[in-house]
């Protein structure tokens, strides 16, 4: 097993510098430069030539040509891309053009921040996908069942940014119940421990704070959530309707085993494999919906904050979280295929 | 056998279940299903006022602007005080938004049938040869064609450096050559060495015609590409290329893709056309892949291989006919997804260049006036792309009921 | 599926429509009727934690501001974005200030008197005034701070620091600065010498950019001086506290000010980029003051007498501007065409709301050389075809041929002479200050030109790093819109910076040439006398108004919106508005 | 004697998108305590539905039990609700499977699956289920068995799932075990084994064992009584040398025909019975048999046939012609000798 997984992370390596490749090529070929992007109207060409000389944009994106026939070697490997790499290597995202701090830094407030969405809607997703596609399954064709598939379907129908619209104009400019945007009430402040405010509330004892964090936390992550729900239901209910037509299914009951311990104890275990599979590929779905969810409720994670950094060409930070996300990505992957051994017998990677 | 009577083998057709294509039984099957039809309802109401709107009801956006009625809540009858009907009121610009949700039908469309082309085409040839050339291995036609490409996309490499294009050309014919010399060379130890050699050669000499170290470089380059060539790439490795490619383009938030694959081509629907449908590409190469796999153990695909007929001919007589249905209903929900990323785009103010009427861009220009209480600005385009998604959902979700051999047995 | 679950899905849809239908009912009557609703506010719809609200007595003791972007930076000398100065205005000082509500300089840490020729000034500093940190303030520290941005080899003028403003204000760096020698007299007194007369000094020097910080923070600080980690120190009325990065930038009063003493002890500067969720905040109680605001929150917000409006006197303008190498374009009457073909005056009122002025001049209103005489263009499309006819079009304009080869930022040609491209009209892909929804503003002048015979084309040419890059390298081909926000009071920051340069085509400015128009600026800037000064950038004024250089659209009062409790707070023209003066009633 | 088991009228029915399915159409029988009866039949005439119809394990809808009555050990299992009928499973009657491949869990231990029905049924704890099981193990002759209990199903082969599957049904010593084609899946010789293993095991328990299979020969020497069916209908019924010997129903001799036969005298060719069964959507009116039938008159196409006595007690049959019937006139009605 540790072979296997050492050799998944391994394999791993490839694709990432694949993904570092490809951003860079986007970087390359998208127009607009960061520091005029920076300077804005008032922009002069000394300080935007100053900017791009002092984050290297003045260097060629992967390898200099001219200076290798200038016969200048280091200088041929002296590019943007393998700048970067070199600072990668030492675990070093570099710094924003437009703030002039580290990556890093940034990182660790507004991770947290998507983290914790993603989390949240992961559970709610969970929460309800799970039993209800049980429930619908082993109903079938029953108005539950029904309700389940077309409530499912409306799910992955609806925008989530609409959704998001509609939340706010219901519950915040209507109702007035929920706040709008943002972690947290002016003044509130809850101490950092992750820095995923729920948590950290409920850690040092601040139930006022988490009060207040989970009224700003719960609109956008119903929003996030109703696609993974819509998906991991349908999932749980196609796929246990396969197991159910399994003859161990009728063994089963042939033993007389309640339809609960017949569901729970026999189905679901087998039914859940693909269900995995799914969960994996969601967090891909909620880190992208990331990006439409924090631009409406002003969410300060990093999705809304990759968006601005395209738009305000700061690259470093686009390169620091698309990779970031990147990693996400593959290691839950990793996951995936891990919780396939530990449930299924048959499948081992010794 | 026993001979038998000749009025039992008439006798007994009746006896026998009559027999169902199962295109036609799929179509049985989604005629039964309400939730189908429903979908195809929904889905034929959306094309006929999409396609009747563009090509038979005249609207200008261009000229299309009356400061006295902008942001109008809808109004039903036109009375005295509240002249004009606009069942769905009116925009910023005093722009109907009636006229241009329905108008707006038209674009969703055209983006949906286009982006999904795009990642179908590409993405399910993709798929197809992956799969195909994993279980089956090429002959010698085919290498040829994949190790010329190998080495002319290696070969710009080189050709970049030095700006010799013609040296890509070099690297090709050393592609060809190693399947040509492939039996011959097959036990000959040093063979690597050769190539890495010529390869060295070829990028080195060239190089040199430029400097020095130019000249060093590529060679070095060249005897790389010369290692990676001298034994012919299998399918397998072929394929596996194929999907880690795939797994790059899937490990990036699709929006994010998409966005920069704006960024990059410029503003614009058909730009986010393109961007939506490259990044639906893996899904369906995924998708082509796993079915050309399963497909190609089954023994009719074995058989007529082994009366030896061309791969092309297995490949679309026999392989591709029966990962169809997969792919149409992957298709199906793919036109509702890809609608909703035009959407998206839109909201961000990336996709309909204004004032074209796009139902994305149409919410993201309304929503900010939804503190003032303006609801109908952002509802009904809302509206709008739920119900069409909700239809080609419902659809594919019916096709897939009916097209699964599972559900053929009980 | 069985039958109940068609219905199951109409029911929901049905419930789901209806829901909303009920809600956006309600909606409609929210904006009419919120006195009703409001009052009960601070009871009812309070979301912010009880944890905040315990403080809550008679007279709050916290101000709230929301805005749309976080600062940069907090080292005012090296930033350029207003939301940086909201709050360095608050912590640092400069040596003079921009009296309350106006553009004309005062006294602030020093007060300086110049020689006859406006070359040498001498300043007198205030005595006895401490940094937050304890540092005294005196001439070596204003020194420090003048030397330090000026010269490329200070210690502390770090090579990832642009220091912009100084550059753009005192001529350079190094030996291109104006001021050539900071001259300490004694510990309070000190000498600015220039190298040329210099008409705006005071009110460069009161510019937010030229606060003094303390010398011995920035050199403890290092370069993490101005940044979350490091804060910024002054003299100002309140101390830096803390910056949640993206949320919150919270200060405390200095109670030992040597000013007027702040009469709130609390300031939290508050990031709610949306301009409608910021609106509900405010409206919610959550922030007390905010800043930018879509027309119709306006209209809500003077319902409602729980709110007041401030407008700060909009020092910008926005214009629509012709590129010069498009051949139709050379010729004034096309431009007058379309001057007259766009309704200025609806656009202001629709998009501006109240708070815009139609402009005239390039010049805000009431700045030293606006010019008062030039006429607003008339809104008459048949005017405008009449004068497109005259100029050769009397069948409207939907093509426009290239004049000469264009070439992009790396010199390779991207427009060829003779080239017809479809005339494009280029919007803005952002709201800035000046413009208010551009986008509606685009597609409306797009509406009007097209009903006027021009059949423009709405060209999106990427987002906002794009669009601006494209106008650096003069490659917007067609009409574009944008717009000027000053720095200072003074006109040089406006007209002298456009057309200053225009001996030769301006790229930046779509390659407008005009030498005459250049030495007015070129001499204007120089002169002492103000009243000299006012004649020449009116002149100027009438010059561009003539040529329909460009056409000017729009002054954009900001909008501030706050809750009626506070009070004390002015707006101000340029620079940040001092909080110090805010306090609450109840 | 009281019976173990009465069946009468039993039918059931499939609601399905084409119509309904007539799986099982009215079949009534009797079983003694220990008796072992063998069904008999080609695939899809219905034998497993009805024994399945038995334990109630038919999904209900689209599948539809309907019987005068299913009785046994005392009362009607239609009856019972839910938690009682389960109480009957496992417990009373216990079911072996076709597919040994399919019928065990891949996910739990062999152990783990005998032992559940004995903890719940036997009210055992984990410790004494485990013992058990390895008995039982022992008991189907399963090699090593302490080790076997740990094992995954995919760790068995073919011929050690089924005494594995067996193993389980007896765990709770059934009064009646029914054993669905539970050798069509394994190979020959595989084949005896289970079968040797069942009739000791039968003979050891002393247990009632209903043999279902498509196979005459194998039933042929297990079973005292053979039901025949044939399209939901059983059409013989009797002991099994009387099946054998004096075959009464043109499809019994068609199934005896079509197996090769020791006794025979060589040369005799087999015969075949050609066609397919009918749809069991929209049954023929008159006998279900007809269509393929060498001895069908117009009768036969008008009025179904019932069970009635042919000659020996308890040898039934369901057909106009039965008199006529034997195997050398069917031999000549299909032109099988010369």
């Amino acid at each position: 097993m540790a072979k296997y997984i050492l050799q998944r992370l391994i394999s791993v390596i490839p694709t990432l510098i694949g993904v570092t490749l490809v951003i860079f090529l986007f970087q390359r070929l998208i127009p607009g430069d960061p520091a005029v992007a920076m300077l804005g109207e008032h922009a002069t060409e000394e300080n935007v030539a100053r900017i791009r000389e002092q984050f290297g944009l003045n260097r060629p994106a992967f390898l200099d040509r001219d200076a290798l026939v200038e016969g200048d070697l280091p200088g041929f490997f002296d590019s943007q891309y393998v700048r970067y790499f070199n600072r990668l290597l030492q675990f070093d995202l570099g710094d924003s053009i437009h703030r002039r701090i580290p990556v890093a830094e940034t990182l660790k407030e507004r991770f947290p921040a998507t983290l914790e969405l993603a989390l949240l809607s992961m559970f709610f997703a969970l929460l309800i996908g799970i039993p209800v596609g049980i429930a619908s399954a082993s109903r079938r064709n029953s108005w539950l069942d029904g309700t389940t598939m077309i409530g499912s379907l409306l799910g992955v129908s609806i925008p989530i940014f609409w959704l998001g619209i509609m939340e706010i104009m219901l519950f915040s400019v209507f109702l007035k119940w929920l706040p709008s945007g943002s972690r947290l009430s002016p003044g509130v402040s809850i101490t950092p421990i992750t820095n995923l405010l729920l948590l950290d509330s409920l850690l040092t004892g601040n139930f006022a704070g988490f009060w207040d964090a989970f009224k700003h936390i719960i609109m956008p992550a119903v929003a996030l959530a109703t696609i993974p729900t819509a998906i991991i239901t349908r999932m749980t209910r196609s796929s246990m309707l396969d197991v159910l037509q399994e003859d161990y299914i009728r063994t089963a009951a042939a033993k007389g085993l309640s339809e609960r311990v017949v569901l729970y104890r026999h189905a679901l275990k087998n039914a859940f494999l693909p269900v995995i599979t799914i969960i994996g590929i969601q967090v891909g779905t909620l880190l992208a919906g990331a990006v439409l969810t924090e631009t409406i409720f002003s969410w300060p994670g990093i999705g809304k904050w990759v968006y601005d950094s395209i738009l305000g060409r700061d690259y470093p930070i686009v390169q620091g979280v698309t990779l970031l996300i990147a990693v996400i990505f593959l290691f839950v992957n990793l996951l995936v295929d891990i919780s396939y051994a530990l449930l299924d017998p048959r499948i081992s990677y010794d | 056998m026993s001979t038998q009577m000749p009025e039992v083998e008439v006798l007994t057709d009746f006896a026998v279940r009559e027999h169902r294509s199962l295109w036609l039984d799929a179509w049985r099957r989604l005629k039964a299903s309400r939730t189908a039809m429903l979908g195809l309802v929904v889905v034929a109401v959306f094309l006929l006022s999409a396609v009747g709107a563009h090509f038979f009801w005249n609207y200008n956006a261009k000229t299309d602007l009356d400061y006295s009625s902008k942001l109008l809540p809808p109004n039903l009858v036109s009375t005295a005080e509240k002249p004009g009907v606009h069942i769905f009121g009116t925009d910023k610009l005093g722009r109907d938004i009636f006229t241009r949700v329905v108008h707006g039908g038209w674009n969703s469309l055209r983006v949906g049938l286009v982006a999904v082309s795009i990642s179908l085409i590409i993405g399910c040839l993709l798929g197809l040869f992956a799969g195909f050339f994993e279980s089956f291995d090429m002959n010698l036609k085919e290498k040829l064609v994949l190790m010329c490409g190998l080495g002319l996309v290696l070969g710009l490499f080189p050709a970049w450096i030095a700006r010799q294009w013609y040296q890509t050309l070099l690297f090709g014919g050393l592609g060809a050559a190693s399947v040509i010399l492939e039996k011959k060379l097959a036990y000959v130890k040093l063979r690597p060495v050769m190539f890495a050699a010529a390869g060295a050669l070829l990028g080195g000499l060239s190089g040199l015609l430029l400097a020095p170290l130019v000249g060093l470089v590529c060679a070095v380059v060249g005897l790389l590409i010369g290692l990676l060539l001298n034994k012919p790439v299998n399918g397998k490795a072929f394929s596996s290329i194929t999907m880690r490619v795939m797994d790059i383009l899937l490990s990036f938030p699709s929006y994010l893709l998409a966005i920069a694959i704006v960024a990059f081509l410029g503003p614009g629907l058909e730009k986010g056309m393109i961007a939506i449908g490259v990044v639906g590409i893996p899904v369906y190469a995924r998708l082509a892949r796993s079915a050309v796999l399963s497909v190609s153990q089954k023994e009719y695909v074995l058989a007529s291989q082994s009366v030896g007929e061309g791969h092309g001919r297995i490949l679309f007589k026999h392989v591709l006919p029966n990962i169809l249905s997969p792919i149409i209903v992957q298709a199906t929900m793919g036109l509702a997804s890809a609608i909703l990323s035009a959407a998206a785009l839109g909201f961000l103010g990336l996709g309909a260049i204004p004032p074209e009427p796009e139902w994305g861009a149409m919410l993201g220009d309304s929503y900010k006036f939804l503190s003032s209480g303006a609801w109908w600005a952002v509802l009904f385009p809302g509206l709008a792309i739920v119900f069409s998604v909700l239809g080609f959902n419902l659809l594919g979700d019916g096709l897939r009921d009916a097209l699964d051999p599972k559900m053929r047995i009980n | 599926m069985k039958r109940k679950t068609v219905f199951t899905v109409f029911g929901l849809l049905i419930v789901f429509s209806m829901l909303l239908a009920a809600c956006a009912k309600t909606g409609t009557e929210a904006p009419a009727a919120p006195a009703t609703e409001v009052p009960a506010a601070p009871a009812t719809e309070e979301p912010a934690a009880p944890a905040t609200e315990e403080p809550a007595a008679p007279t709050k003791d916290t101000f709230i501001f929301g805005r749309g972007a976080d600062s940069v930076q907090l080292d005012p000398s090296i930033v350029t974005d207003g939301e940086s100065f909201r709050v360095t205005g608050q912590v640092l000082d400069s040596l003079y200030k921009f009296d309350q509500g106006t553009t004309n300089p005062v006294p602030a840490l020093a007060e300086c008197t110049a020689n006859e020729d406006a070359t040498v000034w001498s300043c007198k500093l205030l005595e006895g005034v401490k940094f937050h940190d304890g540092t005294d303030f005196n001439a070596d520290a204003v020194i420090f701070n003048f030397e330090r941005w000026r010269f490329t080899t200070h210690p502390n003028h770090y090579a990832s620091q642009v220091f912009e403003y100084y550059e753009a204000m005192w001529g350079g760096f190094d030996d291109a600065s104006i001021i050539t020698e900071v001259k300490k007299v004694d510990d309070y007194n000190l000498q600015f010498v220039l190298s040329s007369p210099m008409a705006p000094f005071l009110a460069n020097l009161a510019m937010d950019m030229f606060a003094i910080s303390s010398p011995t923070a920035i050199q403890k600080a290092g370069e993490a001086y101005g940044t979350p980690a490091g804060g910024c120190v002054g003299t100002g009325p309140y101390k830096f506290v803390s910056w949640q990065e993206g949320t919150e930038i919270t200060l405390v009063s200095n109670e030992d000010y040597w000013g007027e003493k702040p009469k709130v002890k609390n300031v939290i500067v508050r990031v709610i980029p949306d301009d409608s969720a910021r609106f509900l905040a405010l409206r919610a109680g959550d922030i007390d003051a905010l800043e930018q605001a879509v027309v119709e929150d306006l209209a809500t917000a003077e319902a409602d007498p729980n709110l007041q409006i401030l407008t700060r006197p909009g020092l910008n303008t926005s214009y629509l501007a012709f590129n010069f190498k498009i051949k139709e374009f050379q010729d004034v009457r096309v431009r007058e065409a379309v001057a007259h073909a766009i309704d200025i005056e609806g656009l202001i009122s629709n998009f501006f709301g109240k708070y815009g002025t139609v402009a005239k001049n390039l010049l805000p209103v009431g700045m030293l050389g606006y010019n008062d005489s030039i006429d607003y263009w008339e809104y008459n499309p048949e005017l405008s075809k009449s004068l497109l006819a005259d100029a050769g079009f009397p069948n409207g304009l939907s093509e426009v041929t290239i004049a000469e080869d264009v070439q992009d930022a790396d010199g390779n040609v991207v427009y060829t002479a003779g080239q017809v491209i479809p005339l494009r009209l280029y919007y803005m892909p952002v709201t800035r200050f000046y413009f208010p929804s551009a986008k509606e503003v685009g597609e409306g002048i797009a509406a009007n030109l097209t009903a006027a015979g021009f059949n423009v084309e709405l060209y999106l040419e990427g987002d906002w790093p794009t669009y601006l890059g494209s106008r650096r390298n003069g490659l917007l081909m067609g009409l574009y819109l944008l717009g000027w926000g000053g720095d200072n009071g003074d006109p040089d920051n406006f007209t002298g910076y456009f057309f200053g340069s225009g001996t030769e085509p301006i790229k930046r400015e779509g390659w407008y040439q005009n030498a005459e128009l250049a030495a007015i600026l070129q001499e204007a800037v120089t002169l002492p006398d103000p009243a000299e000064r006012a004649k020449l950038y009116s002149q100027a004024e009438q010059i561009m108004h003539d040529e329909v250089m460009r056409i000017w659209l729009g002054h954009n009062n900001t909008p501030l919106i706050l809750s009626a409790k506070v009070q004390g707070y002015t707006p101000q023209p340029v620079g940040a508005e001092n909080f110090e003066y805010v306090f609450f009633s109840n | 004697m009281e019976p173990l088991m009465r069946i009468s009228e039993l039918h059931t029915r499939f609601h399905t998108q084409d119509g309904t399915v007539n799986a099982v159409n009215g079949i009534s029988y009797a079983m003694q305590p220990g008796e072992v009866l063998g069904v008999v039949g080609e695939s899809g005439c219905g034998k497993s539905v009805h024994a399945l119809s038995i334990l109630r394990l038919i999904q209900i809808p689209p599948g539809e039990i309907d019987a005068r009555e299913i009785w046994f050990g005392g009362r009607d299992l239609l009856k019972l609700n839910d938690g009682d009928i389960r109480k009957v499973r496992g417990r009373e009657i216990a079911m072996v499977f076709q597919d040994p491949m399919s019928s065990l869990n891949p996910v739990y231990t062999v152990g783990f699956q005998i032992s559940e029905a004995l903890m719940l049924h036997k009210n055992m704890n984990k410790q004494q289920a485990r013992e058990r099981a390895l008995e039982l193990l022992n008991l189907v002759g399963i090699p090593e068995a302490r080790k076997r209990l740990d094992n995954y199903p995919h760790q068995f082969s073919g011929g050690m799932r089924q005494r594995a599957m067996i193993a389980m049904a007896l765990s709770c010593e059934p009064k009646l075990l029914i054993a669905d084609e539970p050798t069509t899946a394994l190979d020959v010789t595989i084949q005896a084994q289970i079968i040797e293993l069942v009739v000791r095991l039968q003979q050891e328990l002393g247990m009632a064992v209903m043999w279902i299979t498509h196979d005459l020969g194998i039933v042929a020497e297990m079973a005292e009584n053979i039901n025949v069916m044939y399209a939901g209908f059983i059409i013989e019924r009797g002991k099994a040398h009387e099946i054998y010997h004096q075959t009464r129903h043109p499809y019994t001799l068609g199934l005896l025909g079509s197996l090769p036969r020791i006794d025979e005298a060589p040369g005799t060719k087999l015969i075949s019975i050609p066609g397919l069964p009918p749809d069991l959507i929209g049954l023929p009116q008159g006998c279900p048999f007809f269509a393929r039938c060498a001895f069908r008159e117009e009768r036969c196409r008008l009025e179904r046939p019932v069970l009635e006595e042919a000659g020996s007690t308890g040898h039934t049959v369901a057909c106009w012609r039965w008199q006529e019937i034997d195997a050398e006139t069917l031999r000549k009605a299909v032109g099988g000798a010369q």
